[in-house]
């Protein structure tokens, strides 16, 4: 028997998704963000759910369209306030959806983290702003550390570029972001890729994300582009 | 006290300053608007490596019509290009490069600088608050600057005693760069380095809350 | 008691009883020494995927002659091979997959083990203290196997109440494999999952100081 | 004016190195071992030097020969006892080394964490084992995790299979373990590759060490292979 992680459709990898799931979302704006498998996620009708990512959507696509079906409880991220996010403005404004903010560094490393077997770590960012309110502080070589702890997901979506079938993925150039160490994050990953490579054709020294940390993967080769279908009106569902 | 907004070195010249402070083989990272300007004035004699915290380091101009790719922006998600010599990275390697002190000059807008180089950028407290990288940026590059007009749009000043605005970093600003003055964060607080020609110290001084040094 | 070193299930036969545990797909670190026995033994009904410490996802079998490469080794540093479908990292992403719970499975041998799951495989205390990875990989791998002959050389009991040793890490190991027998660490000690086939309880308690659940 | 940091031999990228540096030895085994430069190291004669790797040396080739030359005051490293480990043996036998043992990950972890601005972290690893005696506790979750600080060193030997002029590097296989977080780890970062690449041909997806974290790069285009090199009784100086 062989090891095949690659599945027929979206709906076919998103069929473990359940109401409350904890969910990061590659992507840093639109570029890796995993606009069709977050469709597939409005699909499942799951509501409750806890995203984190770098952002909070933009026009009635991918995150900005998931948020306004109202499926989102609270996300985690260090950007929310963009000119083209509509769904979430409403929402927060209305005091109908919860906000974490959280520097974009200490984002990543609390992702990479949680990944890597680390419960907390000690950073400089924040220190003595809002941000590290309540925090445990801590001093290294007379400066002050605020302890953050990693943060951990049920699933993770992602979008990359190639992947073989054990899940070993390459990314298009600042599309990779997020979505590497999230990978790492979740109990389940899974995965949307431009096309599949064989793996007697993937170089091992090119791989960014290896196999272990990628549950499903399905192909979606000509993936929405976000600000182009925001631009001509498009939303979903 | 509004009419300083219109005087003084122009956003271009505030840029090149800039741009000249920043020594041969130097590692930067621009913040989103106004310091993006600074990597015009960069000349020949020397060559710049730009960071952007999306996971790009050699970043090269926005990218034209022709040459644009959606899975290619900077922090401000521009589709831009990328020179030879340039690498991707993921977000936990980018702002490693960032919060491991590997950055050597960032320059960031500001709402408030205190006299203590305390910086307030991120949120006005009103609205939805968003960080973004400046948190990161602020901590870990080895040298910050703030380039700002001198006042807010009505005319009150930024360069404070206190920060009166949530905080972005807490003793983190080395200089200030605006449209009056170039001003370097002491120990004793602000310290004049250099002061547009058409105005005198007072007249400094005066849009100026915190006490500046002159000598 | 030194005679049931030599009775018992050969290496190999114990190898085997390993392998056939692992689920097809999972990802398996298999200790320097006698657990790299195991992987001669998975058949071809599953794929099983091999980690090597030192940053190699996908190690094939050792290299021969005309493939030997100096910098493609395993933890033990003999030239090995790599898969189709492995790939390489560095070692903080290595000791990742590890202390993340990514690694499925890991073997490794044991100088002792206490009832209660403490390994102690690393140091007798004397001569050069030298840990490697194992400390990682007992508390980051899912199922923590150990792989040994029962007794020691001179035939003292390896399965204790309590590790005289100083420890790799507490209530870590999920399972014994040893010459005479297959024990689960449960949280009220070990538990006979099997039992060599020739020889009677009473037999295999008497080599084993910790008490064994046979039910 | 161009950024250059190719340097014309071993002997100009060593120029820095002073008495009683914290210096890192990239490599495992002798895969990615800096040999030459350790060499290089040898011939400035610095002593009480601390070396941060993860063995003590083999023979009297590389870290084996500087130990053996008792420039060496402290090893800090995951498993300084192998067979042909001899120089480092003797030393520690007669009390006129120190060393730190340090599980792997964690030797991992805090060179990766000082690298990036993070100055202490929580692990399990040897939680309830000597080696985390003293050490600060910290329950997460109902489990048990011990601080661990960041390891900073003065200067990173690095060696890599190319660069080019900017100093980024890619690697050869299971050479690449260590390299990439000490690079980040130093304040000076001295590299020796097998060859030049230039720019225009390095594949920015390819790249594993990006410039920023590289000084000082020098050409060993055939390098020593240690165990070769052993078997065959060659020793340094």
């Amino acid at each position: 028997m062989k090891i095949n992680k690659l599945f027929n459709s979206v709906n076919d990898v998103m069929s473990d998704v359940f109401d409350g799931a904890v969910i990061m979302l590659g992507g840093f704006g639109e570029a890796g963000s995993p606009v069709e498998l977050i469709h597939g996620l409005i699909d499942t009708k799951c509501k409750d759910l806890t995203i984190i990512a770098n952002n909070a959507g933009n026009g009635k696509i991918g995150l900005g369209a998931l948020i306004g079906e109202n499926q989102v409880k609270k996300v985690i991220c260090s950007f929310a306030r963009s000119p083209k996010s509509i769904t979430f403005k409403e929402l927060y404004e209305n005091n109908k959806i919860e906000l974490e903010v959280v520097p974009q560094g200490t984002l990543a490393e609390r992702i990479r983290s949680a990944g890597a077997g680390i419960p907390g770590f000690y950073t400089q960012t924040s220190v003595g702003t809002p941000l590290a309110e309540g925090k445990e502080i801590k001093i290294f070589d007379g400066k002050e550390y605020v302890l953050e702890k990693s943060l951990k997901a049920d699933f993770a979506l992602i979008k990359a570029e190639t992947s073989d079938r054990y899940g070993n993925l390459t990314y298009n150039k600042t599309a990779r972001n997020f979505n590497p160490i999230m990978c790492m994050a979740a109990n389940q990953t899974i995965v949307q890729v431009k096309r599949i490579e064989k793996e007697e054709n993937t170089d091992p020294e090119k791989i960014i994300t290896p196999s272990i940390f990628i549950n499903k993967v399905t192909v979606v080769s000509d993936p929405i582009i976000e600000s182009i279908a925001i631009d001509n009106g498009e939303t979903y569902p | 006290m509004n009419e300083f907004i219109n005087i003084g070195w122009t956003k271009d010249e505030i840029a090149k300053k800039i741009a000249n402070e920043f020594p041969h083989g130097s590692y930067v990272n621009l913040g989103i608007g106004m310091p993006e300007l600074v990597s015009k004035f960069v000349d020949e004699s020397k060559e710049i490596i730009y960071h952007s915290e999306n996971g790009l380091l050699g970043m090269g101009p926005p990218a034209n019509e022709n040459e644009l790719d959606y899975e290619l922006i900077n922090a401000g998600k521009k589709p831009v290009t990328i020179l030879p010599g340039g690498s991707y990275c993921h977000h936990a390697d980018s702002f490693s490069m960032i919060r491991g002190g590997h950055i050597d000059y960032c320059v960031l807008g500001a709402m408030e600088v205190s006299e203590g180089g305390d910086l307030a950028n991120w949120t006005t407290g009103k609205g939805i608050p968003a960080v973004g990288g400046a948190m990161d940026l602020v901590v870990g590059a080895k040298n910050v600057f703030v380039m700002s007009q001198h006042t807010t749009k009505d005319g009150s000043p930024k360069f404070l005693k206190n920060c009166s605005l949530p905080l972005t970093g807490k003793s983190v600003v080395t200089r200030v760069y605006s449209n009056l003055a170039i001003l370097d964060v002491t120990p004793d607080g602000f310290k004049l380095k250099e002061m547009y020609e058409k105005i005198d110290f007072n007249l400094l001084q005066k849009v100026t809350e915190a006490k500046i040094i002159s000598n």
